[in-house]
């Protein structure tokens, strides 16, 4: 079972990477921003998928709660950032 | 440390992430970019200290560096804090966020 | 094969098939807006099958109560994210440097 | 051998982000890539065993340092920066040579270590139960090395007051950042009324178990911090006046009371000496102190200097 | 234990306290009277109980090395902690009127007093400190107090000057961390003793080595990691600039002088020190040439701690590698601390007279000084008393300091440092008369008066560092308590 978990969380760090192309390209930032967010959800998958496997037990699995509640952060304070006067929100410029 | 163990690929990785810090270090002139660039150098550092400390995986991870490796993330982040105000600040006064390239004393005299 | 190990292999491929799926869409969909709904697809589907397939794994209830709640938090996460990121309208590139 | 290959597409995917954050040109793709980095360390770490140092990476690198970065690229970038040209191609040439020949020169150390050193491992877990807890992590952290622990959160108490003092004289007492709005009825908003009391969970949990499991001060106040930073980016709270009283007890508390328990051990003989009998409770009150005190130092750090004038 | 005993670690809990107090409400006056007078009787305290008992050494929270830290003082540490009392005394004292907050609260009035505060805790934890990564989170308190200091009067050229620092200071950070990383990946331990006695051949001790050095000579300013040092210290407010140029080289070199001489001497080859001599050597000429330039009072004062920084490395090529065995090892060591000690005196004396210069012309053009003689007398004695120590002239503590050192050169056929040394001697005349010269013109009206207490606090510094050669023959031989007897085989 532990390999065959490994094996799901290897091919989930693939599509990382595919994701991570839609970082790299763009073409505008809120693509960036959502390639990020998808890391950021894998992440959590491959920290759930190691946390049977791992040395430390289930303790893994706080990482993937840390990760979880912060991986949105910072996708908020970009479309902060880029609201009319940088300190709004995006639903005010509507 | 050689073969193909958690331990040393992670060792390896850390050593690679410092080179390419470095590199950005000295490459880039924005000082957010220098900061990513610290950042990344630090994480090598520690990335290599945590995998130096797996080297006996029946032992489990050395606390030791664990302990110092998360104090070291807090420090690293309080130089972080301080140099994006410095650069903030900076870029009120002056409209950059580099630093000027010439040294007016260097030449003589200001 | 326990009955147990068949049912995480079952939920985990089909997580698996949807952050790939996810991934794929954020690579080929022409417009951002189709790219954001691959994104939520991925996010509440794949890891929702994953966690699903997980279950079997755990330990302790509490665990299982701890992957539920990942989910729920990532779920709630992403839909916030989708619906700002969506409305936003960001300049193409804040700035470069070379 | 499918771990040893999980960890080798891992390992190469994070130097891939890594040369993406400082190679690339668009200096906000760079931040993005620098907080995906934050969170395939933190995988990373897990892999390693390493929880703690796994938890601490994703509330600070993928976390914080984040909120930190996409906050002052903004800032920046509204100032509308000078953007210098790029070194030449030879200068180019020069750092990535010295870059690598370091690099090279580490690997080459590494070669030479001692396959089977273990370090302190087994010296630490021969004191563990002298130590009051039993994550051996906490133990060094709050005990064993509890000097480094208490000059670091003076290390951010010091960056603290730097920061402060970054503001124009005319600004001195009023609060740190710009007032934040969003729209009361929004998704923002209803989101940051609703994570608060979720992310205080988190953060009480995560220090609490910090004493038998993985978890600790560091890793739950960075939660806290954010928590907090998030209703303040939704308008929902705003930081308070540099000069209030009450902020600035609030940041020294967790660091002073640390410091008076150290100097009650040295009058009675050892700085800093936690008495095996009370040792547990005695780190849980330090641990309690301390991150009140780093998550509210935090969150003030990321809001930066005043720049309102006082009221 | 005794109250002797208790010295040490108190010498970081009362500024510490003082910082904590000094956060929350902004009454200096009050601090210093309280925390100055405890600091002193700590410091006697400390000297006394080394001078008697030999070097102290105390493990923290009751945990031996390798798993506790161990705080460790010697003939060195504590000479450089009663430097520090000494010089940060006066400083605190001058800064008070500046600083004071009589009319309310203001920014710099609240926030020098932390750091202030901060920054001598620092410096005793660095001082006191007998472990590497200790060292490394001491270094960074440091460092991160220095660049707030530094950018304190919240100009763009302060804030610029910070930058550069900052960049400096977070390179030499980072390798010193990755050098202490491959020292305890290498060895399993921190400790400074227990890596002495182990045996470091292998690979990641020697690149450990180079990154420290490396990483500790960019936070000293070494040439050529120097470019910060003039900017930072000269645009900081005079109080800091003295606490910058007197006493913050002064840490990251003694942990060098640590590393080098206890933890691995066996490794400093020939082709090493010989490098790091002619860098200080570097720095000497390099540095007095551009003071020689400068047309600004604080920014000739910062050049010139760029040259006397650098007679402080010459302490490699004379007392480390092979001269470490031989008999003129021990004068050019303790010439070397001498200088690091005298320098710290003079140089504080002398920023916080030119702060005074400063405040009373109005400006910090070279000019300033004109007819001080008249105007402000006890200052311009300041100032001739501290130049006699940085040129090396009897009898103060710098001649004592640069006579050791050249003796020790001859001693050793090393004739090229006594070469450096006598240039660098009057180079340093050169740029100094450029500042006391013109004391004795007729003088622009100053803008200010100058109290003669405020006067006369800089100026019992500058005495202090002529006293040192007076006295050579005690500190002398306190600096010998616990000295590392490096001359004890596996030399290269």
């Amino acid at each position: 079972m532990t390999d065959w978990l490994l094996i799901i969380a290897a091919l989930t760090l693939v599509s990382v990477a595919a994701a991570l192309w839609r970082v790299a390209s763009g073409p505008t930032t809120v693509d960036r921003m959502m390639g990020a967010q998808l890391v950021g959800t894998s992440g959590v998958a491959i920290l759930i998928l190691l946390a049977p496997t791992s040395r430390s037990g289930w303790a893994a699995l706080d990482v993937a709660v840390v990760l979880a509640l912060l991986a949105a952060f910072a996708s908020i304070a970009f479309v902060k950032a880029v609201s009319r006067d940088g300190r709004g929100d995006p639903e005010e410029d509507a | 440390m050689t073969g193909l163990e958690t331990s040393t690929i992670f060792a390896y990785c850390g050593a690679a992430l410092i080179g390419i810090g470095i590199y950005g270090f000295l490459v880039r002139r924005h000082m957010i970019r220098r900061l990513i660039a610290f950042n990344v150098i630090g994480s090598g550092v520690f990335l290599l200290f945590g995998a130096t400390g797996a080297r006996q995986p029946d032992l489990g991870v050395d606390p030791v560096p664990q302990a110092l490796i998360i104090t070291g993330l807090v420090v690293a982040l309080a130089a972080t804090a301080l140099v994006v105000a410095l650069t903030v600040r900076y870029a009120h006064l002056t409209k950059r966020a580099t630093l000027r390239e010439d040294l007016p004393d260097e030449q003589g005299g200001s | 094969m326990s009955l147990a190990a068949l049912f995480t292999v079952v939920f985990t491929s089909a997580g698996l098939f949807f952050f790939i799926a996810g991934a794929v869409g954020m690579i080929r969909f022409p417009d951002m807006h189709s790219r954001l709904h691959a994104l939520t697809k991925a996010d509440n589907l794949g890891l929702g099958l994953i966690v699903i397939g997980v279950m079997p794994q755990v330990d302790r209830p509490v665990t299982a109560l701890k992957l539920v709640f990942i989910w729920a938090l990532a779920l709630v996460a992403s839909a916030v994210t989708a619906q700002l990121l969506a409305r936003s309208a960001a300049p193409p590139d804040l700035c470069e440097d070379g | 051998m499918i771990g040893p290959a999980f960890d080798l597409l891992l390992a190469l995917i994070v130097i891939a982000v890594a040369l993406a954050a400082t190679l690339g040109r668009d200096n906000f793709g760079a931040v993005v890539f620098f907080i995906v980095y934050g969170s395939l360390l933190a995988v990373a770490w897990t892999r390693l065993g390493a929880v703690d140092v796994a938890l601490a990476e994703a509330a600070i690198g993928a976390g914080l340092t984040g909120l930190l970065l996409v906050g002052a690229l903004a800032r920046l970038s509204r100032l509308e920066v000078f953007s210098p040209k790029p070194p030449g191609a030879g200068a180019r040439a020069l750092c990535a040579l010295t870059a690598a020949s370091v690099a090279a020169v580490v690997a080459y150390a590494l070669t030479g270590l001692d396959p089977d050193g273990g370090g302190l491992t087994e010296t630490v877990a021969a004191d563990l139960d002298r130590s009051g807890v039993q994550n051996p992590v906490t133990a060094v952290l709050l005990n064993f090395r509890g000097y480094d622990t208490l000059l670091e959160s003076i290390v951010l108490l010091v960056v603290l007051v730097g920061v402060w003092s970054l503001a124009q004289d005319r600004h001195w007492g009023g609060a740190p950042g710009l007032a934040q709005h969003a729209r009361p009825d929004g998704v923002l908003a209803t989101f940051a009324r609703a994570l608060p009391p979720i992310g205080l969970l988190i953060g009480v949990y995560v220090v609490w178990v910090g004493t038998s499991e993985p978890g600790g001060a560091f890793q739950g106040a960075t939660i806290l911090a954010a928590v907090w930073l998030l209703a303040a980016m939704a308008g929902l709270t705003d930081a308070p006046s540099v000069t209030r009283r009450s902020v600035r007890v609030i940041v020294i508390a967790g660091p002073a009371l640390f410091l008076a328990i150290g100097t009650v051990g040295a009058l009675a003989g050892t700085f800093l000496a936690l008495p095996p009998d009370h040792a547990k409770r005695l780190i849980q009150v330090i641990e309690a102190g301390l991150t009140i005190s780093i998550a509210a130092t935090l969150a003030l750090l990321v809001l930066g200097f005043p720049q309102r004038a006082p009221p | 234990m005794t109250t002797l005993g208790l010295a040490p670690v108190f010498l970081i809990i009362v500024p510490l306290t003082a910082a904590f107090l000094a956060v929350v409400a902004p009454w200096p006056r009050v601090l210093v009277i309280g925390a100055v007078p405890l600091m002193l009787a700590l410091t006697v305290a400390l000297v006394m109980s080394v001078w008697r008992d030999g070097p102290i050494s105390i493990a923290i929270g009751g945990w031996q090395a390798p798993l506790g830290i161990e705080l460790a003082a010697g003939g060195l540490a504590a000479s450089f902690l009663a430097t520090t009392t000494v010089v940060m005394t006066i400083i605190v004292l001058v800064a008070l009127p500046a600083f004071g907050n009589r009319h309310g609260e203001t920014r710099t009035g609240w926030a020098f007093w932390p750091l202030a505060f901060m920054m001598w805790a620092a410096l005793n934890a660095v001082f006191l400190s007998g472990d590497l990564f200790n060292i490394y989170v001491a270094i960074e308190f440091l460092t991160l107090a220095t660049l707030a200091l530094v950018a304190l009067e919240g100009k763009a050229g302060t804030i610029e000057a910070a930058m550069r620092y900052a960049i400096f200071a977070l390179f030499g950070s980072l390798a010193y961390l990755l050098g202490v990383v491959l020292l305890y990946a290498a060895h399993g331990t921190l400790d400074l003793d227990l890596l002495a006695a182990a045996t470091k051949g292998d690979s990641a001790s020697l690149v450990g080595a180079a990154l420290i050095t490396a990483g500790l000579a960019a936070k000293t300013a070494l040439f050529p990691f120097h470019a910060w040092l003039p900017p930072a210290h000269a645009g900081a407010p005079a109080p800091a600039s003295a606490m910058l140029s007197a006493l913050v080289p002064k840490a990251s070199f003694f942990v060098l002088v640590q590393f080098w001489f206890v933890v691995m001497p066996e490794a400093a080859g020939p082709l090493f020190v010989q490098l790091i001599g002619v860098l200080g050597a570097a720095a000497i000429l390099y540095g007095s040439l551009l003071a020689i330039r400068q047309t600004r009072l604080k920014r000739l004062i910062a050049y010139s701690t760029v040259a006397q920084i650098g007679y402080l490395f010459l302490v490699f090529p004379l007392a480390g590698g092979d001269s470490a065995a031989q008999p003129w090892s021990a004068g050019a060591w303790t010439g070397a601390m001498l200088q690091a000690i005298a320098h710290a005196l003079a140089k504080g004396a002398m920023f916080l007279a030119a702060g005074l210069v400063v405040e009373a012309a109005g400006h910090d053009r070279l000019s300033a000084v004109h007819g001080l003689a008249r105007t402000m007398p006890i200052t311009a004695f300041t100032f001739a008393l501290s130049s006699v120590t940085l040129m090396g002239l009897p009898p103060s503590g710098g001649f004592v300091a640069k006579y050791l050192m050249l003796t020790s050169a001859f001693a050793s056929g090393q004739i090229v440092w006594a070469l450096v040394i006598l240039t660098g001697g009057l180079l340093a005349a050169a740029y100094l008369f450029r500042v006391l010269a013109p004391t004795f013109l007729r003088s622009a009206k100053a803008r200010a008066d100058i109290g003669a207490v405020r006067q006369a606090l800089p100026l019992t510094l500058a005495a202090t560092s002529i006293l040192l050669g007076l006295l050579s023959a005690q500190p002398f031989e306190f600096l010998q308590i616990g000295r590392p007897q490096a001359a004890t085989g596996g030399l290269q």
